[in-house]
């Protein structure tokens, strides 16, 4: 029991703040070092593993919120995770429409949430 | 009042005697038995191919439930990994005057340890005493499903399924 | 029952609720295709992978049929979202 | 048997609604009938401009400008929102060859009366930001419009019903039903026949069929167009945009296109229209291939290519849908909007083409005043369907 | 021939007509190979032929690498958006990993089409709130990606996916509160019931979720009971602390490619819905185009597998290059394909797959 508090605190060492990284698994075993790569959401500095989703990125830095809709302005996230529904998508390197759940992040990736459809205005009837 | 395996989502008393994988009261006086909790017919034999004894038998078609072959099986608990609906027990009523041992499948993290007090919790999840963990198995072979073995108070030999498992919230 | 609020989004990518569905059943959509054309729904950028099936079962409770009555809409290329770039075959520069 | 009525009218898409509201709208006892739901054929399956600026200077032009003040009227008639949006529309001009063509024809719309003008190249993106550098003119037409239509015939439809007009959907059309003196008495239909002394055929593409059954040939075939629809995206443009060698694809001559053969070969011209929802539509392409809609790669890719063309921006736009429809095609180009004179009771109203939206409000209005007996509003002579017969009699006389 | 879709059947599709002498070119529009195995972390059912006992990840691996050294070609992140006939399979490669996608078209003499299935939604007021996701997407975060996708969790509906689902989320750290299950009965296995029940998971059946509570993400949910005559049981009505509900309503066959591809449609219930008519060797409506795997009907991976096999078979016997052994084979797969659907759970699909075959036979006539 007193190894469980360790890891616990191993955790929060990695700078997995949010404690959503499943760092030990009894079937996957420990999580592998793997590279760390820095991406930008809405202007801050998150660190990703390399190879992994944008949308896990995200997760496990504790954002839930990936879009907010056109009609409504509700929030929206992660929901079929296999890139069929896409709620989760984003604007991505300024391309709005991405689906975070199938899209690896890369090195320098600059994320914002996408309001509407991602435009630079909400359709043409509000500009 | 229990409801059967397909509304309380674990077998009866009743629904695990009547299977054939479920040892008779003598077999347990006798030492440690497999004690095969696979009620429903599903189409899965890995627990057949399991045993080097041929003590479980399936056959054909593979929904037919094991049959445990109580004479042959010796409690080696080589089927308890193997069988993918870790559904398979190894349960030694003689494990000493006042204790009974149970072996289970366990894929958590972390393990226990050997001599860790652990609380043994029964089919339906609630904690129904204390255990001694005596033994955690996990060769290549089990292909990382651990087998756990406790003591528990005798009396409990057939309610004993698992231990709660290790949570940070439960530590201190 | 609480699950069935008209205010209740059905389609996510269009926001389209039960009522408008509900709405265009009683303006005469019979189908999977007459309730898009009437209300968007399905027709936004899953086209309809997600709320297709929902739909379908709103039409065959409001109607009072069997599900396996009304088809689903009708395949088009692209099934999934391509850019124009790529749809155009032409090299990058 | 199904109750009569005064009139019945064939086919729920843009025309055969229009048709159903205007008739209505005069009182008359209608009753519209559609083998499907209303708005599920072509009608469903094309884009929403109602542009006088890619008509033939003259009855054509003169014709959709009717239409679109009846539009105006529309708006405020129906309560069922078509988004209505009039924005004008441009046309795209590539090179100096298609420039003279194109200032010659602004010329003679200007004075057929049309809101036109050519765009000088400094103005060219000004007016479209997103439109490709190379891009030397535009013209530009200030009372064309666009809208939504399937939103246009649910709108005519409930309008109709309000009027206490029947609509009758899922129910097929055999055929024609005379009386013993040759005149109509009704329509036949797969749950039996329903009365009426007049029909209007309005089922576009599919009129032929009905119209053999009385033995009336109509020259309408279908010609299938194409469509891309975008994701909801950035503003590439707010109203529509089509490239002045579009008309060259719906009239042939005039002046080239610098394109692969393939272009012609399938009609594609590049026609862009932004909707309300934040997507937009590119088209066209122009095929006579029978009665197939299915969408081919190579019409589609075409499509694509001509669009990155005069709007490089959308390379990374996502294509979301294609559909295809097919447009009823006439040998001149004009609708017939027509009684037959040998069978008393009987109208046709199809053969718009790609116009049928457009002229949907003009073409309903006409039947109605036809039936009512009251002038037309606009000169009906060059829509008769026996302009045809006098065409197919004169050629074999010069002959 | 092209395969679409690396999963359990497309691979199985695959690697059965490459070793019988066809070039295979096997399409995947994900990044990585295996389908949905890529996410079964837990030992499989069946018999040792389906590799019983192994757990999904690993079979997915060496199926990838079976294919690959037989001398399929593998194209990952190449998504198949469009097939006109041909049949030519239009491909978009590389949307994912650059920025330069490029088409390619492909004409193939023969194509198996193994495009899987999706999850089906449930609707409630607040379902579309961040938090809210399919049990699916769950399962990716946890297993693939190695994140949890919220710490406290509903799971909605008791299949099998829901209740192996739940089970790896308590292995990868997780709470699960309770699972809930409209159904008077729990519907997957009482092996992996008594699994999560063991592990003080409570299921409540008869049980509906009312709503998703949260102003921009999960932060409760509200659960009911039916009575007999599915009415609310107002004194059950409860309140949980979750910040994630997952839902588990079973999948749908996902039919887009193949209904473009022009092939005959039937609706299945049992199957999980409108799904590829075919006959007895997969084959389609139309010719050349086989399908197996969850677009022939929602099963379990290991009749994917089987019927992949089938498939792929099939198609090389077509050609001409089934080999002495196709006959047995294919009798021999089809025996194992029906001891897949013996017993209580498998009776209905038994039933269910003979119908759409029964009406297979009468369309499909073979390529």
């Amino acid at each position: 029991m007193i190894q469980a508090l360790a890891s616990t605190a191993e955790r929060d060492k990695e700078g997995d703040e949010s404690g959503m990284r499943v760092t030990e698994h009894p079937i996957l075993g420990g999580l592998t070092p793997g590279r760390v790569v820095q991406i930008v959401v809405d202007g801050k500095k998150i660190e990703a593993r390399e190879g992994e989703t944008i949308a896990a990125a995200l997760l496990a830095a504790g954002i839930r919120v990936n879009r907010y809709t056109s009609k409504r302005h509700e929030p929206r996230g992660l929901f079929c995770g296999i890139g069929q529904c896409t709620d989760c998508v984003m604007v991505v390197n300024g391309v709005p429409n991405v689906r975070t759940c199938v899209t690896p992040v890369a090195s320098g990736m600059v994320i914002e949430t996408q309001h509407g459809s991602g435009g630079r205005a909400e359709s043409d009837e509000e500009v | 009042m229990p409801r059967g395996l397909t509304v309380d989502g674990f077998p009866t008393e009743e629904e695990l005697k009547k299977s054939p994988g479920y040892p008779s009261e003598e077999r347990f006086k006798r030492g440690p038995v497999a004690v095969v909790e696979c009620v429903q017919e599903i189409p899965c034999n890995p627990c057949e191919l399991a045993c080097p004894r041929k003590a479980i038998q399936v056959g054909v078609p593979i929904t037919n439930l094991p049959r445990l072959d109580e004479e042959k099986c010796t409690g080696c608990g080589i089927c308890v990994a193997r069988c993918p609906g870790l559904a398979i027990f190894v349960v030694d009523k003689t494990y000493s005057d006042k204790e009974a041992s149970v072996s289970f499948p366990y894929e958590y993290v972390p393990l226990p340890r050997e001599g860790d007090v652990v609380l043994a919790v029964d089919r339906a999840g609630s904690v129904v005493c204390d255990g001694t963990v005596l033994r955690i198995s996990n060769p290549k072979r089990n292909d990382r499903t651990a087998v756990v073995t406790i003591a528990v108070p005798k009396g409990m030999a057939d309610e004993v399924r698992g231990i709660a498992r290790i949570r940070g919230e439960r530590i201190g | 029952m609480s699950v069935l609020d008209d205010d209740l989004i059905i389609c996510r990518c269009e926001e389209i609720t039960v009522g408008e569905i509900k709405k265009a059943i009683r303006e005469g959509a019979r189908d999977i295709a007459g309730i898009r054309r009437r209300t968007r729904a399905g027709m936004g950028l899953c086209q309809g992978r997600t709320c297709e099936s929902l739909v379908l079962r709103i039409l065959a409770r409001e109607l009072d049929e069997e599900a396996g009555r009304f088809h689903p809409n009708t395949a088009r290329p692209p099934v999934l979202p391509v850019t124009f770039g790529v749809l155009a075959g032409e090299p990058d520069e | 048997m199904s109750r009569g009525a005064d009139v019945i009218v064939v086919g729920g898409g843009v025309i055969g609604s229009a048709v159903t509201y205007y008739l209505a709208k005069e009182g008359l006892d209608v009753c519209l009938v559609d083998r499907g739901d209303v708005a599920s054929g072509t009608s469903s399956a094309c884009d929403g401009n109602v542009l006088a600026t890619d008509k033939e200077p003259g009855f054509d032009s003169q014709m959709t400008l009717k239409s679109q003040l009846l539009f105006r009227d529309l708006q405020e008639e129906l309560s069922y929102d078509f988004e209505y949006r009039q924005r004008g529309s441009t046309l795209a001009v590539e090179d100096e060859e298609q420039e003279k063509v194109a200032r010659d024809w602004v010329s003679r719309q200007v004075a057929a009366g049309l809101p036109m003008r050519y765009v000088e190249r400094e103005e060219v993106h000004d007016l479209e930001p997103m439109i490709a550098d190379d891009i030397i003119g535009l013209v530009e037409c200030a009372s064309d419009l666009s809208l939504n239509p399937m939103a246009l015939v649910f709108a005519f439809v409930h309008a109709a019903e309000s009027l206490g007009a029947r609509i009758m959907r899922f129910r097929e059309v055999k055929g024609i039903l005379r009386d013993a003196k040759g005149a109509v008495k009704g329509v036949d239909t797969a749950e039996g026949p329903i009365e009426s002394k007049r029909v209007v055929l309005s089922a576009g593409v599919w009129s032929p069929f009905i119209a053999k059954t009385v033995g009336v040939d109509l020259p309408v075939i279908p010609r299938k167009g194409a469509i891309l629809v975008s994701e909801r995206t950035f503003v590439v443009g707010r109203r529509k945009v089509m490239e002045f060698g579009y008309l060259m694809t719906k009239f042939g001559g005039g002046c080239s296109r610098k394109v692969e053969p393939d272009m012609d070969k399938y009609g594609i011209a590049m026609v862009f229209e932004p909707t309300p929802h934040g997507n937009f539509l590119i088209g066209s392409s122009r095929e006579f291939v029978g009665f197939d809609r299915t969408c081919t790669s190579e019409v589609l890719t075409l499509m694509a290519r001509r669009a990155i063309r005069f709007f490089p921006a959308i390379k990374d736009v996502k294509v979301i849908r294609s559909y295809a429809g097919l447009r009823p095609y006439t040998p001149d180009h004009l609708p017939i909007v027509s009684p037959v004179d040998r069978i008393p009771g009987l109208y046709i109203a199809t053969g718009h083409e790609g116009d049928g939206i457009g002229l949907s409000p003009i073409t309903g209005k006409v039947i109605s005043e036809m039936i009512t007996g009251k002038p037309t509003s606009i000169s009906v002579e060059p829509l008769r369907l026996d302009r045809f017969e006098k065409k197919a009699a004169g050629a074999k006389t010069t002959a | 021939m092209a395969v679409v879709g690396a999963g359990p059947a497309g691979l199985a599709a695959a690697i059965e007509a490459q070793k019988r002498g066809l070039n295979v070119l096997l399409v995947d529009m994900n990044l990585k190979a295996g389908g949905q195995l890529i996410k079964q972390i837990h030992k499989f059912f069946g018999s040792h032929e389906h590799r019983a006992g192994t757990r999904g990840i690993d079979i997915a691996r060496d199926l990838y690498e079976e294919a690959v050294s037989s001398g399929v070609e593998v194209w990952l992140d190449a998504a198949v958006y469009a097939i006109y006939p041909g049949p030519v399979l239009e491909i978009a490669r590389g949307i994912l990993a650059t920025r330069t996608a490029s088409k390619e078209m492909v004409h193939a003499s023969r194509v198996v089409l193994a495009t899987g299935a999706s999850e089906n939604a449930v609707s409630f007021p607040g379902w579309t709130l961040p938090g809210v996701m399919g049990a699916g997407a769950a399962q990716t975060m946890i297993n693939v990606e190695r994140v949890l996708p919220g710490k406290r969790v509903l799971m909605v509906g008791s299949g099998n996916v829901g209740l192996i689902v739940t089970y790896q989320l308590l292995q990868a750290g997780a709470e699960v509160v309770a699972i809930v299950e409209v159904a008077p009965k729990i519907g997957g296995y009482g092996v992996h019931s008594a699994k999560v029940r063991r592990a003080g998971v409570p299921i409540l059946t008869s049980y509906t979720v009312l709503r998703a509570f949260g102003d921009r993400q999960v932060e409760g949910a509200e659960i009911v009971a039916y009575d007999e005559h599915h009415n609310p049981i107002e004194e059950t009505r409860q309140f949980l602390d979750v910040d994630t509900i997952c839902i588990a309503a079973g999948l749908k066959p996902y039919a887009k490619l193949a209904a473009l591809a022009g092939c005959e449609l039937i609706y299945s219930p049992v199957l999980g819905g409108w799904m590829p008519v075919h006959d007895e060797n997969m084959h389609t409506s139309v010719p050349g185009i086989y399908v197996a795997g969850d677009l022939a009907g929602v099963e379990e991976a290991s009749t994917a597998l089987e019927e992949g096999r089938l498939a792929g078979l099939s198609a090389a016997e077509s050609l001409g290059k089934g080999g002495p052994d196709a006959a047995d084979e294919k009798e021999s797969i089809r025996e194992r394909l029906s001891m897949l659907r013996i017993g209580p759970f498998g009776k209905a699909r038994a039933d269910a797959k003979s119908e759409v075959i029964k009406v297979g036979e009468k369309i499909c006539r073979a390529g």
